[in-house]
């Protein structure tokens, strides 16, 4: 337990937004192991993506952040921006959800790449030439499976297509070897076929780099299909967390409600045409005013007094498998069925 | 894997998470929200409530006739608390119906703009084509053409009066307001409501008085503001250069330029109007700006 | 004068791969689409226009696309011609009274295009639309209103078609108005029934502007606007896309429930293949403006017959047990609509691939009932061998 | 059933526009040549519209050179032997003619417009050129400092200068100036003398270039601080460079400026015509020797060749400057430069 490579305790974050106090996330504590994949599955608004960014020092200024963030026991919440920025792109890397919006559009790929390689030379020791940032950038392409790489180096983010972008990005993100990398809704934005492509090549330099992989997502599919750990948020907080083996599948059982909930809502293949899907009522709470229980508790069919009255905390109920909910579905049960 | 927490749940709910935010903070936003839109806004009232009010509920002294024995009074004399001019003509007098002068214009013309150029404007940016082709190339001249130049011709050919000056400073207001127009318009037609509204059995001008006019109404607002500004400076410059109102009648412009020949020797001749105009127009500005801000975050 | 970047001045609408220079001259001999007289064509129902509907009254179909293409100039900045969008190269297919037909495409595949054509907005470049009996590509002004009265439409972006200046209350009548449907009096009644239909309570929702909704309302308002006039036909872009995964299941069981309530048909349009099986009867798969497949959806979903299908379903990561991990089995992406390849469109991408594939436009062809594909070489050699999971049909819910 | 499907034959021949397009060169070139063709229609009726409007005008040129104590006959004579009693569209012809071959015709004292040109419109464009360099120098480095720290004091007292400045009449700004600089401190002339060098440039138009710099800084510093605090706070390749650890004084400049400029040189293009203008203010107040000034005492003499020649120098001006704002845009955006789409 004491080589986690990130560990998150009681992360909180909260925005002044137009006079009113906005808690985005509201104390999530979780580990990430070296060289694991963590998913971490949630609607829009649960706070997914603002956790991940207050850990890279990336949330405007103004931001309330409180609680701990330790990348490998150097605490990363509470430092300057100018001493994050020796982990930012060096040990923590992200990749963004819209691989268009998310690389300059005046510069020229290469020149993105070698930027992210020269920022961080100082810190690495040993001064490079500007010939062998270039020749690390085009390897980078190659590695990413950019094919003509050199010819690639040269160009502007426009003439590349949505998947090359996407690869372009997360060859800037390994451009220093990180150790842990956040894909954030990475292929959100691209083709279901595409979107298998770079997740294959995520997991493929995983391995072959020994990072760790965050994958913020709000497709629970994608977390069954390529995570080893699951995180599900609602309303800023944890709700459930397991082993993706031990939520889906064979042998796996989701236990919160807003899990099996996320779940039941997913269209399958396997589902017959024009079936009525389960559904909860409602909307997410309003993150300005968040209810005193379970904050599912206002959509929860199985939502009791106690559900309304406290907050359930999230426990390690079975060895590995962390749930919050007062009345959690039966093991294996999917409560509509 | 995960650090094992202690299991909680016996200890039934968490404790509430202290506020992170600071409450004073919260306040000031709020506080300085307001007030970048009312303190403009007062200002403006009470200018235009000097301008216009002051003159009927208190008898000022007459803005054109002075008494030549009180002339080169300086401000904070008695009866003139601003002084008196060369001729000894009450110069808060003259700033008053001078503000009355401005306003009329300023509004005027901006109305004139609005009601020309802004249906061109609709009218090039909705229905495109070989009409936008058109209206755009004209308004696309006359936006080449240094407007205070054709200003000039204009007042200079016409003679100077209100009526005139309002007439060529509209050469102006009509391509600023028409371009403006036309390109908000061009930004509502792209959007999925207005091929909902087609989807929907609405059609033409009725899509343009339902739809299009109330959505760009925000931007035309903000933007005569500004105009009302660049229109008041720009009556004083044609006042300045002798082909805006003719002189008794006082205007801020030929206040400005009344007070050049006497420059170094009393420069407040020049800066009471100076700043007079300066607050008007700031006030605008800052009027418009607030007023944006209010528009885009909603 | 210099302009702001237009809508015309932007880009190709979509992503599009690298460019493929001198490809244009290689194009077989056949031309675009052309279909020889009763080639491949079974029963006398024209290929892709959808065999018999799962109702049963197949004779005449509520809407009838022909060989429709539309095109679009992309411009550069200062007004140059930059090259032709094929957005959509000669599509066919049928709508059935009470069927709902899926049309799945990723980016760029000319599907949203597509429904704009269908609805006359733009005009289609050319071939036929027929709606209830109508042809819809000859009319103009009043007698294309009156046509399209039946047929409505759902948009991706809830927020973005509802005009953020009007009440919920306006937004809902604009169409009663517009079609002159009774007094103030019967369209304030009938605005509020409509409400109701959606599951939105007219005394709290009514007098709401769009931004005080949240996204699944703001959409039950567009859907409330699109049943107002009692349509036949809904077409659906992307309808719930943008939506998150618990509302947009309220929204496709909201489609349901309208489905069997107000007897409609459905075109539903989305990139996502589970979630169009889910809502229809049939699917069609579209690829660079061309249809590829289109099938029932549990024939096109067990047994995909062309390349295409098979890399999409192969693609979707899914919860479900034993469904396994998410394969690509296609490389690239989709080459760009202004220049496409020649011959089958699928081609550069296609594990299939041969020379013929370059030279000749595969044709579509029946190879199960009601199962059409456009393929030389599609997955299912033998052709006429239907299982019986595929011949089932689509079960009712 | 209709068992066919028709063939659609698009038009036009793809290979044919292909070859077409690699004949014709990059599109930014395509576009420059697009724009010089636009720039003549609009220079044509700038010129006919002043002509138009002097024309319809009640004033007459004869009567402005003889005095307004001449003999109606005398009047009429001298009309008839300028052409003045012609048609208007003939007059407006001949007059396009002459211009078409350089000549700008002759002026109401006599003296060649082509010659007033040749004298004052190098030191109308040093005026403009100055006021344009300085004012956009300074607003780029202070608004860049200025986002730096969204409502720091760099901020603030940029956004309370240039609301002043945006709010300044020009020429109640150029008095303040000479009260200081020229009345008070004696560094600059209150009256400028012609320009002879570098020194007497300084000297004579640096007060006038910061009348008209004022505003016009202003008007550029609150627009690119607006537009590089948004990018900063909404664009993802910011967010992009930042998690690649980039420097924030970097992340500014090097990513965020560049892609600000855009909106910069089209507000800089659209203001050149109102900018023109205020040139003509400010030469009056100061007495530079420049077309601004020449084109008042035109406008008062109801001198038409001559303000025809300066307004078409200004609407010259005007359409260059834009045709250089969209070149300047194709150097900086290779979406432009290298065609509009992925193909």
């Amino acid at each position: 337990m004491t080589d986690a490579l990130l560990q998150v305790d009681d992360l909180r974050v909260t925005f002044a937004v137009g006079g009113r106090e906005v808690r985005a996330v509201d104390g999530i504590s979780f580990t990430v192991s070296p060289g694991a994949t963590l998913a971490i599955i949630g609607e829009s608004g649960s706070g997914k993506t603002v956790s991940c960014r207050a850990i890279m020092g990336l949330l405007p200024t103004g931001t309330a952040i409180g609680g701990s963030a330790r990348l490998r026991g150097t605490e990363l919440l509470g430092l300057s921006d100018a001493e994050l920025r020796r982990y930012r792109g060096s040990d923590l890397a992200m990749v963004f959800q819209d691989p268009a919006r998310s690389l300059n559009p005046t510069m020229r790929v290469g020149l993105q790449i070698t930027e992210a390689i020269t920022t961080h030379r100082a810190t690495r020791g040993g001064r490079q030439s500007k010939r062998e940032a270039q020749q690390q950038a085009i390897e980078l392409l190659r590695l990413v499976r950019i094919p003509a790489a050199e010819r690639r180096f040269h160009e502007y983010p426009h003439q590349l297509s949505g998947g090359m972008r996407q690869r372009v990005m997360i060859a800037m993100a390994l451009a220093c070897r990180p150790k842990l990398l956040i894909a954030d809704e990475a292929t959100t934005a691209l083709d279901v076929t595409t979107q298998a492509q770079i997740m294959e090549l995520l997991l493929e330099l995983q391995e072959e780099l020994g990072m760790a992989l965050i994958m913020i997502s709000h497709d629970l599919g994608l977390a069954a299909s390529y995570a080893d750990e699951v995180i599900v948020m609602y309303a800023g907080k944890i709700v459930e967390q397991a082993p993706a083996a031990g939520l889906f599948g064979a042998g796996g059982a989701v236990r919160m409600r807003y899990t099996r909930a996320l779940l039941d809502a997913i269209p399958h293949l396997e589902r017959p045409a024009h079936t009525l899907l389960p559904v909860v009522t409602g909307r997410p709470p309003d993150p300005t005013a968040l209810p005193p229980g379970c904050s599912f508790a206002p959509r929860c069919q199985y939502a009791e007094d106690d559900c309304r009255a406290k907050v359930p905390a999230l426990a390690e109920h079975v060895p590995g498998h962390r749930w919050a909910c007062w009345h959690p579905c039966e093991n294996g049960a999917a409560p509509h069925d | 894997m995960a650090a094992p927490l202690p299991d909680v749940t016996l200890l039934g709910a968490l404790p509430p998470l202290p506020s992170l935010v600071n409450a004073r903070r919260l306040r000031a936003q709020r506080l300085g929200r307001a007030l970048r839109l009312w303190v403009p806004a007062g200002i403006l009232i009470l200018m235009l409530a000097m301008c216009f009010v002051l003159p009927l509920v208190a008898s000022l002294p007459s803005p054109t006739k002075g008494d030549i024995i009180v002339n080169n009074e300086p401000p904070f004399s008695p009866g003139h608390w601003l002084g008196t001019d060369m001729q000894g003509v009450d110069i808060f007098s003259k700033l008053v119906y001078g503000g009355q002068v401005a306003f009329e214009i300023g509004a005027a013309v901006t109305a004139i703009g609005i009601a020309i150029g802004g249906t061109l404007g609709i009218i090039a940016g909705y229905f495109g084509g070989s009409v936008d082709a058109v209206i755009s190339r004209v308004l696309d001249i006359l936006i080449a053409f240094p407007a205070l130049v054709l200003a000039l011709v204009i007042a200079q050919g016409l003679g100077g009066s209100e009526i005139h000056v309002i007439w060529a400073l509209s050469v102006f207001g009509i391509p600023a307001v028409g371009r403006v127009t036309r390109g908000a318009t061009l930004t509502i037609r792209g959007l999925p409501f207005m091929v909902a509204a087609k989807l929907s059995g609405t059609r033409g001008w009725r899509i343009i008085a339902r739809h299009v006019v109330p959505n760009i109404i925000p931007t035309i607002v903000t933007f005569s503001l500004l105009g009302v500004g660049i229109v008041i400076i720009l009556e004083g410059a044609l006042d300045f250069l002798g082909y805006g109102i003719p002189p008794p009648t006082a205007s801020w412009g030929n206040m400005i330029s009344n007070g050049q020949q006497i420059l170094s020797a009393q420069p407040e001749y020049v800066l009471i109007p100076s700043i007079a105009l300066l607050v008007t127009v700031a006030s605008l500005n800052m009027l418009g700006d607030a007023l944006r801000e209010r528009w885009s975050t909603q | 004068m210099t302009e702001q970047a237009g809508p015309e001045s932007g880009g190709v609408p979509g992503d599009a791969g690298a460019p493929q220079p001198g490809e244009r001259e290689a194009r077989g001999p056949g031309g675009l689409g052309r279909v020889p007289p009763g080639r491949g064509v079974k029963g006398g129902s024209p290929p892709f226009a959808g065999g018999a509907s799962p109702r049963g009254d197949g004779d005449t179909a509520l809407l009838s696309v022909r060989d429709l293409v539309q095109e679009f100039i992309v411009r550069e900045r200062g007004g140059g011609k930059a090259g032709v969008v094929q957005a959509v190269s000669g599509v066919s297919f049928d709508v059935m009274s009470g069927e709902t037909l899926g049309i799945v495409g990723e980016t760029g595949s000319g599907k949203s295009t597509l429904a704009r054509a269908i609805l006359q907005a733009p005009r289609p470049k050319s071939g036929s639309v027929v709606f209830r009996g109508t042809e819809l590509t000859n009319l103009r002004g009043g007698r294309l209103l009156q046509a399209r009265r039946h047929m409505q439409f759902v948009f991706q972006d809830p927020f973005g078609s509802l005009d953020p200046k009007w009440k919920v209350r306006s937004i809902i009548d604009e169409p009663l108005i517009a079609y002159r449907a009774g007094g103030r009096e019967a369209r304030r009644k009938r605005v509020n029934e409509l409400l109701d239909l959606v599951g939105l309570d007219p005394a709290r929702y009514a007098g709401r502007h769009p931004r005080e909704l949240s996204g699944g309302q703001a959409q039950r308002v567009a859907i409330a606007r699109a049943v107002a006039l009692e349509p036949s036909l809904i077409i659906c872009d992307e309808a719930v896309s943008s939506l998150d995964v618990l509302i947009q299941a309220q929204v496709l069981n909201l489609f349901e429930k309208l489905r069997g309530e107000l007897g409609l048909s459905y075109l539903f349009i989305a990139h996502d293949l589970a979630l169009v099986k889910q809502v229809s009867d049939r699917v069609a798969v579209m690829y660079l403006g061309k249809l590829c497949e289109v099938g029932q959806g549990e024939a096109v979903y067990r047994r995909p017959l062309h390349p295409y299908t098979k890399a999409l379903l192969d693609s979707i990561p899914s919860t479900e047990p034993g469904a396994g991990r998410a394969t690509a089995t296609i490389e690239g992406e989709p080459p760009s609509p202004i220049n496409p390849p020649s011959g089958c469109r699928f081609r550069t991408r296609c594990p299939l691939a041969t020379d013929l594939c370059a030279a000749e436009e595969p044709l579509p062809r029946e190879l199960a009932p009601g199962h059409v594909v456009a393929c030389h070489f599609p997955l299912m050699p033998g052709t006429s061998v239907i299982t019986p999971a595929a011949s089932s049909g689509v079960r009712q819910a | 059933m209709a068992l066919v499907q028709q063939i659609q034959l698009q038009q036009g021949e793809p290979g044919a526009r292909g070859r077409a397009r690699r004949v014709t060169g990059s599109p930014a070139l395509r576009m420059v040549g697009r724009r010089l063709l636009a720039v003549i229609p609009v220079l044509i009726g700038v010129s006919f519209l002043t002509f138009a409007i002097m024309s319809t005008l009640p004033n007459n040129t004869a009567q402005a050179i003889l005095g307004l104590s001449a003999s109606p006959a005398a009047v009429a004579q001298l009309n008839h032997s300028l052409g003045l009693d012609r048609p208007f569209w003939v007059q407006y012809w001949s007059w396009l003619i002459n211009v078409l071959h350089g000549n700008f015709g002759t002026a109401v004292q006599g003296q060649s417009v082509n010659h007033e040109l040749a004298i004052y419109v190098p030191t109308t464009l040093a005026l403009l050129v100055y006021a344009l360099v300085v004012s956009l120098a300074l607003a780029i480095i202070v608004a860049t400092l200025a986002a730096r720290r969204p409502n720091g004091i760099a901020d603030r007292i940029n956004l309370t200068v240039s609301m002043l400045g945006l709010s300044t009449a020009p020429y109640a700004f150029a008095f303040l100036l000479i009260i200081i600089f020229a009345v008070k401190l004696g560094w600059f002339p209150v009256l400028s003398g012609p320009v002879t060098g570098p020194a007497s440039f300084f000297r004579n138009l640096t007060l006038p270039a910061a009348s008209i710099g004022f505003g016009l800084f202003a008007i550029y510093s609150r627009l690119l601080r607006a537009d590089l605090v948004e990018q900063m706070q909404r664009e993802d390749y910011i967010v992009t460079a930042k998690a690649k650890g980039v420097a924030p004084w970097r992340v500014l400049i090097r990513h965020a400026l560049r892609n600000s400029l855009f909106n910069l040189i089209t507000v800089i293009a659209l203001n050149l015509g109102g900018l023109v203008g205020a040139v003509a203010i400010i030469e009056t107040v100061f007495q530079v020797q420049g077309i601004g000034n020449d084109l008042i005492t035109g406008i008062s003499n109801h001198d038409l060749p001559l303000i025809q020649g300066i307004t078409l120098v200004f609407a010259l001006v005007t359409v260059a400057g834009n045709l250089l704002a969209d070149i300047l845009y194709a150097v900086l955006d290779p979406r432009i430069r290298y065609g509009s789409s992925t193909s």
